[in-house]
C-alpha cells in the first residue's frame, strides 16, 4: 500500500521558497489505479516524485507497504513528464527499453522478449535499432512508456504519458495501461490534465487544488473492472464523473481550496 | 528490412542511394583539402618571412626542412636512425603515460564528481598539486621513482590527468537531471550508473579532456626528457637547444607537431565511435541531413 | 534578490523541521571549507611525516614544518612580494590574454563550419609544441624581461581555452539553436543569449586549466629565463642547494593554484547559477 | 688581454654628458659569477663608465639568445657551450675569463663523487656506470671521459645522464645514478651527505683549466668597442681583485644566492685570473672533438677578442 | 500566402534513411488559420520545420508571399514541440519573452508592456522573474506560447503548444490563439493531437497520412468566425466533423494513404 501523510514541499533553491504541496494525504491500496488531475502548476509531478522517492519531502512521510520511500523503492517504474530528456540518446530504442532489465538482472533472453513485446505494444516495434533523436515526440514518449510496461514493474507512476500522441494510439496506450494493470496487479498513479482519460483509467480520481496543493477530492469512479472505449466513455455515470471532476478543476485553477468553497453545478 | 523501410517509395531510396557514394568520395577530397590546406598556406609565409633571415635562431624554413631528412631519419640502418632511438621510445612513454592518465583521470573524475564529498575534500589539494610546475615536481619525483622510464611516465600521466580529471568532472556534475532521475528511479546499481549513465553522458566532454590532454601529453614528454634522461625526443630537441644547432632544433619542432596531428587523427578515429551518437543527434536536429 | 552565491540563507518555511534546515545552502558551504581543509591538513601531515620515515631524506624533502619555517621567512622580506606581485602581473596578464583571444577565435571558429574545418589540422599541429622548447626564439624576439614570459604563457595556456571553448559552441541545444533562428537572431545575439551560456561551462573548464597552465609557464619561464618573480627566486634557491626554501616557494604556487580554484568556483557559481552542475548542488 | 685603457678615468664616449653607459649582464646564480657581482660592488665598472645590471637566468638557453639579439650586451656560460655555438655560426666573442679550475686534486671546486660502498674508487672505474652530469655532450661529460681514459678506463663506457646539480646529490645518495660530476655548492652537499669524491675532472684535465668565460656578440664588437673595452677592463680587475681577495669573494655570495652558512665556510671556490689564455680553449676545442661533439675541428680564434 | 508544393523530406543521417514527408501540396492563405493532425509520427512535426524554414526540404519548395523559404522568415514565431528545451534556462521567464522582442528591435517601454501582457494572458504573470527549470511542464509550455504571442507575429506556427496543460487552461488558451489570430490578422499553422482543439480553432483541419506523409484530406470547417466553447463544440457540425476526422486519423493508423481508400462509417 502507498500511503501518503501529511505530505509538504517546499522547493527553496533560487530566489524566494515555492510551497509546492501544502499538504496531502491519502491512500493506494495495492494493485489500486488513481488518476490525479489538477491545474497546471498544481504540483502534480512533485508530487509524483515524492512518491518515485526522487524528491525529499519536506515533512510528511510516504511510505509504501509500509516502508518509509527514501530512494526510489524496488519493483517501481516511472514515466516521467519530460518523456524526451528521460531516454539515453546514446541508445538505441531497443537498448533504452531493455537498459533498466538489465540492471534488474533479467535474463538476455527474456530480456529481449520483453522488449519486443514492449515496442510492440506502443507500436514501434520497427524502429528499436532507431536512436530516440531519430523519433517524433510521440514516439518518444511511447518509447518511455514501452521501457517501464516492459520492466513488468509492482508500482508504475506515470506523469502525463500521452500528452504527445494522437487520439487513435492514445486510446490504444489507455487500454493497455489498464491491461497491464490488470494483469500483473499493478499499483499504478497515473497524472493527466485529459479528464476523461482519469475517469476511463481510474478507480479513484484525485484531484488537486492550485499551488501550494492540498487534496480538493478524492472521486470514486464506479464503472466496472471491464472498461470499453466505447460504451464506457458513452455511460451516463461517465458523463456525471466528467463534469463533476471538470468543475472540480476549474473551481481549484480559480483558488478554491477546499471542496466546500467549490461551486458546483451539480449535487458533488 | 524493416517494415517501415519496406514501405519508403523508391523514390527517397534512390535519391539516398546515389548521394550516398558521391558524398563520400568527394567527402574524403574535402577532408584532405581541409586537412592541409591552412597548414600549406602557413608553411608557405613561414618560407617566404625567414628566406632570406639572417638570424641565427630563426633559419630559413628551407634549411630546416632539409634538416628534417638527415636528423630524424639517417642513419646506418633503420634501427639506427634517430627515429628508431629517440622518437619511439618517446612515444611508448607518451602512450603509456597517457593511457594510465585516461583511466586515472575517468576514473576518479567520476568518483569526485559524482560524491560531493569527496570533491570538497579533494579539489584545494588537487589544485595544489596541479599548479606546481613540472620542472620542480620532477626533482621530488625522481627521489621516489627514480630517473628511470617510471619517472617520466608518470610525470606524462599527472600532467595529462587534470583536463580528462576535470571535463569528467564538469561532464558528471552537468549531465541532465532527468536522465539521472531516470536513472535512479529504475535503481540502476553503482556500477550500472558509471557505465550507463556517466560515462556515456560525460562522454563528449570526457574526449574534450582527452583531446587536451593528448598534446599536453606530448609537452611533459619533452619536459620529462629534460631530466636524467638518455634518449627521446624531447631530449634530442632540448639538446638541440642546447648546443645551438637551430635548424635541427626547428626540426625537432616540427616533429613534436607532425606526432601530435597524427595521435589526433588516431585519436578522432578511436574515439569517432564513441562518440557517433553525439554527433548524429547534434546533426540530426541541425538540417536533419 | 539573492544572487546564487553560496551562503545566503534561505528564509525558513514556517513548519520547517530540522531535516529542511540540514539541506540548506550554508551548512553545505561550511562543509566545502570544513572538508577543503582537511583534505590540505591531511596533505601536510603525510608530507611532515613521509621525510622522518626515512622514505626519503629530509635534506631533499623536507617536512612541512621546516618548509613551513622557510616560508615564514620569506615572507618577511619585501623581495618576495615584489617577486609575486611580478609573477601575478605576468600571470594575470598572460591568462587574460589567452582567456580572451581563446574565447573569441573559439566562438568565431566554433560557429562557423568552414573555419572549423580548415583549422583542425594547423590547431592540432602546434598544440602540442612545447612552450619550453620556444624560449630561444621568445628571448630573441621579445628580451627576457616579462615578455618572453607571456608568450610562453600564451602559447601554452591559449590552446587550453580554445579546444574548451570549441566543445562548447559545439554543444548548444539544437532546440534552443531553433529557437533563435526561427526568432532570426542576428548573429551577435546568438553570441551573446545562446552560444556564450552554453559555451560558459565549458569556458569554466578551460579557465580552470589554462589558469593552471600560465601559473607553471610564469614560473617557469621565470626560472628558466629569468624574468622577475617567485620563479626566479626559485631558481636561485634551487640552484644554492636551499631546499627548504626552494620548497617554500613551491607551496607559493600550489597555494595560487588553490585560489585561483576558489575563484573560478566561486565565479562559476554566479555565471551557472542556472546550469544543472550548479543548480542541482543547490535546490532541495 | 686588449685592454689598454687606464683605469680611472670614463672612457666610453656614449654619455658624453658624464652619465654612466647602461650595461647588462646575463648571468647564473651560481659560485662562478661571484667576481663580477663583487666588482659591481666594489665599483669598478662604475670607475669605467658603466652601469651594470646583472640579470640571473637558468643557462645558455636564454642568455645567448638575449646577447646574440643584443638584449645584453655581456653574458656568462662556460667556455664548451660558447665553442658550440661558435661551431654553429653564432657571433660570439669571448671579452674575459670567467673563472678556473683551482688546478689541485682533492680540492677544486668539481668532482666526481659517488657513495662509498658503490665500488668506485678511482676514474677507471667509472666505465660502465652511470654517471650524472648538468648537460650532456658538454664541459663535463668531456673532461670526465678525459679523466676515465688518463686513468686506464674505457671512457666509451660510461653512461652519462642528464640531471640539475641541485637534484644530483639526492640520486647518488639513493643510489638512483651510481655517480655525478658535480659543483659547488652542490659538491660540499654531496660530501656532506656521505659521497665520496673519486675524480677531480677539471683538476685532473689540466691545472689551468678555464671553465666558463664571459663573451658578448660580434655586433657588441663592432659597433660599441669602447663600451666592450672598458666592461673587460673592468672584469679584469674584478677578477684579479676577486682572487686576491677570497673571504670577500665568499661573502659576495649572499648578495645573489642562498646558499646555507655551513656550506658556504666549507665549499672550494674556483681560482679567478685576469688572463684568457687561447690555449686553454684550443684544449677543450680539441677534447669536444676528441669525445665527438664536434664534427670537425672549432676555429677558436674566432671566440677571441 | 504560404505555399507548398510537392515536398518531400528525407532524413538521411545515421542508419538508414526515413521517409518523413512523401508529397505534400497545399495552400495557407493570409490571415487563415490552419490546423494539421495526424497520427504520432506522421511528419506533422517535419511539415512544420520545414515551414519555418529551419529545416531544409530534399525536394519541392515551400513558399511564404511569393518568396521562397529558405531560412526562417521575417516575421514568424513558432512555438516548438519540445518546449521545454526551447527556453534558455540561463534567462528569466520575462527574459526569455522579452529577448526576441529585443532583437526584433522593439523600444524598452512597448517590450516590457508586451511581455507583461502575454505572461498575464498566460496565467504566468506571477513567476516573471523566476527560471523556466524553475517551473511545471505545463507552466514551460506557457512561456513558449507567451514569448510567440508577444512577439506579435503575422506567421505564427505552433507546434502541439497545448499538449502539457490541463483541460481548462487549454480552453483559455484555445481563445487565445483565436483572439490574437483575429486581433493581428496572423496566418496560424497549429500541429495538435486533440481533434476537438483542431475543429475549434481552425478553419481547415489538414489530415495527414502515416509516415511518408501524404495529404489524406483537407476538411474545411464551417463553424463561423464566432466561436463559444460551449456553443461551437455543442453544435452537430461540430460532432459531424469530429467524428469524421476522428475516423480518418484512425484510418491513416491503419495505413490507408488516401481518402478512396479511406473506410468511413458515414459520407465523407
Ligand atoms: N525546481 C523548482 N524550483 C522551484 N519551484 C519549482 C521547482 N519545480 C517546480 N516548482 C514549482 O512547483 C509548482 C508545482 O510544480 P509541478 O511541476 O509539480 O506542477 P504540475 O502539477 O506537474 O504542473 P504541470 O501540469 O504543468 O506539469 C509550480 O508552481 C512550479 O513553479
Ligand atoms: N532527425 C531525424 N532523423 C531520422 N528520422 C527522423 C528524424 N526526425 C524525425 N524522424 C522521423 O520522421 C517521422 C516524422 O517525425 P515527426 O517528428 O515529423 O512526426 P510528428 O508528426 O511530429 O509526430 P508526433 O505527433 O509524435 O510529434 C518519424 O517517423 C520520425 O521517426
Ligand atoms: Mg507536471
Ligand atoms: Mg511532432
Amino acid at each position: 500500500m502507498l500511503d501518503v501523510r501529511a505530505l509538504n514541499k517546499v522547493y527553496a533553491g533560487r530566489g524566494d521558497p515555492v510551497e509546492a504541496i501544502a499538504d496531502l494525504s491519502f491512500q493506494v491500496s495495492d494493485g489500486e489505479l488513481v488518476c490525479v488531475v489538477g491545474p497546471s502548476g498544481a504540483g502534480k509531478t512533485t508530487l509524483l516524485r515524492c512518491l518515485a522517492g526522487l524528491l525529499p519531502a519536506t515533512s510528511g512521510d510516504v511510505a509504501l507497504a509500509g516502508e518509509p520511500v527514501t530512494g526510489p523503492p524496488q519493483g517501481m517504474a516511472v514515466v516521467l513528464q519530460e518523456y524526451g530528456r528521460s531516454l539515453f540518446p546514446w541508445m538505441t530504442v531497443a537498448q533504452n527499453v531493455e537498459l533498466p532489465l538489465k540492471e534488474k538482472g533479467v535474463a538476455r533472453g527474456e530480456r529481449s522478449r520483453l522488449v519486443g513485446e514492449a515496442l510492440e505494444a506502443v507500436g514501434l516495434a520497427d524502429v528499436g535499432r532507431s536512436y530516440p533523436w531519430q523519433l517524433s515526440g510521440g514516439m518518444q514518449q511511447r518509447v518511455a512508456i514501452a521501457r517501464a510496461a516492459a520492466y513488468e514493474p509492482q508500482v508504475l507512476l506515470m506523469d502525463e504519458p500521452f500528452a504527445a500522441v494522437d487520439a487513435q494510439t492514445r486510446f490504444e496506450l489507455e487500454d493497455l495501461v489498464r491491461a497491464l494493470w490488470k494483469g500483473l496487479g499493478v499499483t499504478v498513479v497515473f497524472v493527466t490534465h485529459d479528464i476523461d482519460e482519469a475517469i476511463y483509467l481510474g478507480e479513484r480520481v484525485l484531484v488537486l487544488s492550485a499551488r501550494p496543493t492540498v487534496l480538493l477530492e478524492d472521486v470514486r469512479v464506479d464503472l466496472g473492472a471491464e472498461r470499453d472505449q466505447l460504451e464506457t466513455r458513452g455511460a451516463p455515470e461517465f458523463a456525471r464523473l466528467r463534469t463533476h471532476v471538470y468543475e472540480l478543476v476549474q473551481q481549484a485553477k480559480l483558488g478554491v481550496r477546499s471542496l466546500a468553497d467549490a461551486r458546483l453545478t451539480h449535487a458533488g | 528490412m524493416t517494415a517501415a523501410q519496406a514501405t519508403a517509395p523508391a523514390t527517397a531510396q534512390a535519391a539516398t542511394r546515389q548521394a550516398t557514394p558521391r558524398r563520400t568520395a568527394w567527402g574524403v577530397v574535402r577532408s584532405v583539402l581541409y586537412a592541409v590546406g591552412l597548414p600549406l598556406v602557413l608553411l608557405a609565409a613561414w618560407w617566404v618571412a625567414t628566406a632570406d633571415s639572417e638570424s641565427p635562431f630563426n633559419p630559413p624554413l628551407s634549411e630546416i626542412l632539409a634538416t628534417f631528412g638527415p636528423t630524424w631519419f639517417s642513419g646506418d640502418s633503420f634501427a639506427d636512425t634517430r627515429f628508431v632511438q629517440d622518437v619511439l621510445p618517446s612515444l611508448g612513454r607518451l602512450l603509456v603515460g597517457y593511457a594510465i592518465a585516461l583511466v586515472l583521470g575517468i576514473g576518479l573524475g567520476v568518483l569526485i564528481g559524482a560524491v560531493r564529498p569527496l570533491r570538497e575534500l579533494a579539489e584545494p589539494v588537487l589544485e595544489f598539486f596541479r599548479a606546481i610546475p613540472p620542472p620542480v615536481m620532477v626533482p621530488v619525483l625522481m627521489l621516489f621513482l627514480g630517473v628511470g622510464t617510471s619517472m617520466r611516465v608518470f610525470v606524462i600521466a599527472t600532467g595529462a590527468l587534470w583536463p580528462i580529471l576535470l571535463n569528467t568532472v564538469e561532464g558528471v556534475r552537468g549531465l541532465d537531471p532527468v536522465l539521472k532521475d531516470t536513472a535512479r528511479a529504475f535503481r540502476f546499481g553503482r556500477w550500472g550508473r558509471v557505465r550507463r549513465l556517466m560515462l556515456p553522458g560525460a562522454s563528449p566532454q570526457i574526449v574534450t579532456g582527452a583531446r587536451q590532454a593528448l598534446s599536453i601529453a606530448i609537452i611533459l614528454m619533452v619536459i620529462s626528457e629534460m631530466f636524467a634522461a638518455r634518449d627521446g625526443l624531447g631530449f634530442s630537441v632540448v639538446q638541440f637547444q642546447r648546443s645551438f644547432a637551430v635548424p635541427e632544433m626547428w626540426s625537432g619542432v616540427i616533429m613534436l607537431g607532425l606526432l601530435g596531428v597524427l595521435l589526433s587523427f588516431v585519436f578522432r578515429v578511436a574515439t569517432a565511435a564513441v562518440l557517433a551518437w553525439y554527433h548524429g543527434y547534434l546533426r540530426s536536429q541541425r538540417g536533419g541531413a | 534578490m539573492s544572487e546564487g552565491v553560496a551562503g545566503v540563507v534561505e528564509p525558513a518555511p514556517p513548519n520547517a523541521p530540522g531535516g529542511y534546515a540540514a539541506r540548506g545552502r550554508r551548512p553545505l558551504a561550511h562543509r566545502a571549507v570544513w572538508l577543503g581543509t582537511a583534505g590540505v591538513v591531511a596533505l601536510l601531515v603525510v608530507l611532515q611525516v613521509v621525510p622522518s620515515t626515512g622514505l626519503v631524506n629530509p635534506d631533499y624533502l623536507p617536512p612541512t614544518t621546516e618548509i613551513l619555517a622557510a616560508l615564514a621567512d620569506r615572507v618577511q622580506t619585501p623581495e618576495f612580494w615584489v617577486a609575486l606581485g611580478d609573477t601575478l602581473l605576468t600571470w594575470v596578464t598572460g591568462l587574460a590574454i589567452s582567456v580572451v583571444a581563446g574565447v573569441v577565435l573559439g566562438v568565431v571558429i566554433g560557429m562557423v563550419p568552414f573555419l572549423r574545418e580548415a583549422t583542425a589540422s594547423t590547431i592540432e599541429f602546434l598544440r602540442p609544441v612545447p612552450s619550453v622548447a620556444l624560449i630561444p626564439i621568445a628571448v630573441l624576439l621579445w628580451g627576457t624581461g616579462m615578455q618572453a614570459t607571456l608568450l610562453l604563457v600564451v602559447y601554452a595556456s591559449f590552446w587550453q581555452v580554445l579546444v574548451q571553448v570549441l566543445a562548447g559552441v559545439q554543444d548548444v541545444d539544437p532546440v534552443a539553436s531553433d529557437t533563435a533562428r526561427s526568432y532570426r537572431f542576428s548573429v551577435l545575439a546568438r553570441v551573446r543569449t545562446l552560444v556564450w551560456p552554453t559555451a560558459l561551462p565549458y569556458v569554466m573548464t578551460g579557465l580552470r586549466l589554462g589558469a593552471a597552465v600560465a601559473l607553471i609557464l610564469t614560473v617557469t619561464g621565470e626560472m628558466l629565463i629569468g624574468t622577475p618573480g617567485i620563479g626566479k627566486l626559485l631558481a636561485v634557491a634551487r640552484e644554492s642547494g636551499a631546499v627548504p626554501s626552494m620548497y617554500a616557494l613551491v607551496v607559493v604556487t600550489g597555494l595560487l593554484g588553490v585560489a585561483v580554484n576558489l575563484l573560478a568556483r566561486a565565479l562559476e557559481h554566479r555565471a551557472l547559477f542556472w546550469h544543472p552542475s550548479v543548480r542541482g548542488e543547490v535546490a532541495a | 688581454a686588449c685592454s689598454g685603457g687606464s683605469s680611472g678615468e670614463p672612457e666610453p664616449g656614449a654619455s658624453g654628458d658624464g652619465g654612466l653607459t647602461p650595461v647588462t649582464v646575463g648571468v647564473i646564480p651560481i659560485v662562478d659569477v661571484a667576481p663580477i657581482y663583487l666588482g659591481v660592488q666594489e665599483g669598478f665598472f662604475e670607475d669605467e663608465g658603466l652601469d651594470v645590471t646583472l640579470e640571473l637566468a637558468q643557462g645558455g638557453a636564454a642568455i645567448v639568445p638575449a646577447v646574440v639579439s643584443g638584449e645584453y650586451q655581456f653574458g656568462f656560460s662556460n667556455v664548451t657551450s660558447l665553442l658550440l655555438g661558435s661551431q654553429q655560426g653564432l657571433p660570439l666573442k669571448v671579452v674575459a675569463p670567467g673563472n678556473l679550475t683551482t688546478g689541485e686534486s682533492g680540492k677544486d671546486f668539481a668532482a666526481v663523487v659517488a657513495l662509498p660502498d658503490s665500488g668506485i674508487g678511482s676514474a677507471a672505474d667509472l666505465a660502465g656506470k652511470t654517471v650524472a652530469v648538468n648537460t650532456l655532450n658538454n664541459i663535463g661529460d668531456t673532461t670526465v671521459r678525459k679523466v676515465v681514459d688518463d686513468a686506464g678506463g674505457d671512457a666509451s663506457a660510461v653512461e652519462f645522464v642528464e640531471m640539475g646539480f641541485p637534484d644530483m646529490p639526492a640520486a647518488v645518495e639513493s643510489g638512483q645514478v651510481d655517480a655525478a660530476w658535480i659543483l659547488e655548492p652542490h659538491l660540499t652537499r654531496a660530501l656532506q651527505s656521505g659521497a665520496e669524491p673519486v675524480a677531480w675532472n677539471f683538476a685532473e684535465t689540466d691545472p689551468n683549466l678555464l671553465i666558463a668565460a664571459y663573451f658578448t656578440s660580434q655586433q657588441q664588437v663592432s659597433e660599441d668597442p669602447e663600451t666592450v673595452d672598458a666592461f673587460t677592463a673592468a672584469l679584469e680587475q674584478s677578477l684579479t681583485y676577486a682572487e686576491e681577495h677570497p673571504d670577500e669573494t665568499r661573502a659576495v655570495l649572499d648578495s645573489y644566492t642562498e646558499i646555507d652558512p655551513a656550506v658556504k665556510d666549507a665549499m672550494v671556490m674556483p681560482r679567478f685570473t685576469a688572463e684568457l689564455d687561447e690555449a686553454q680553449l684550443q684544449l677543450l676545442a680539441d677534447l669536444g672533438l676528441e669525445y665527438g661533439m664536434f664534427d670537425e675541428p672549432v676555429d677558436v680564434s674566432a671566440l677571441m677578442p
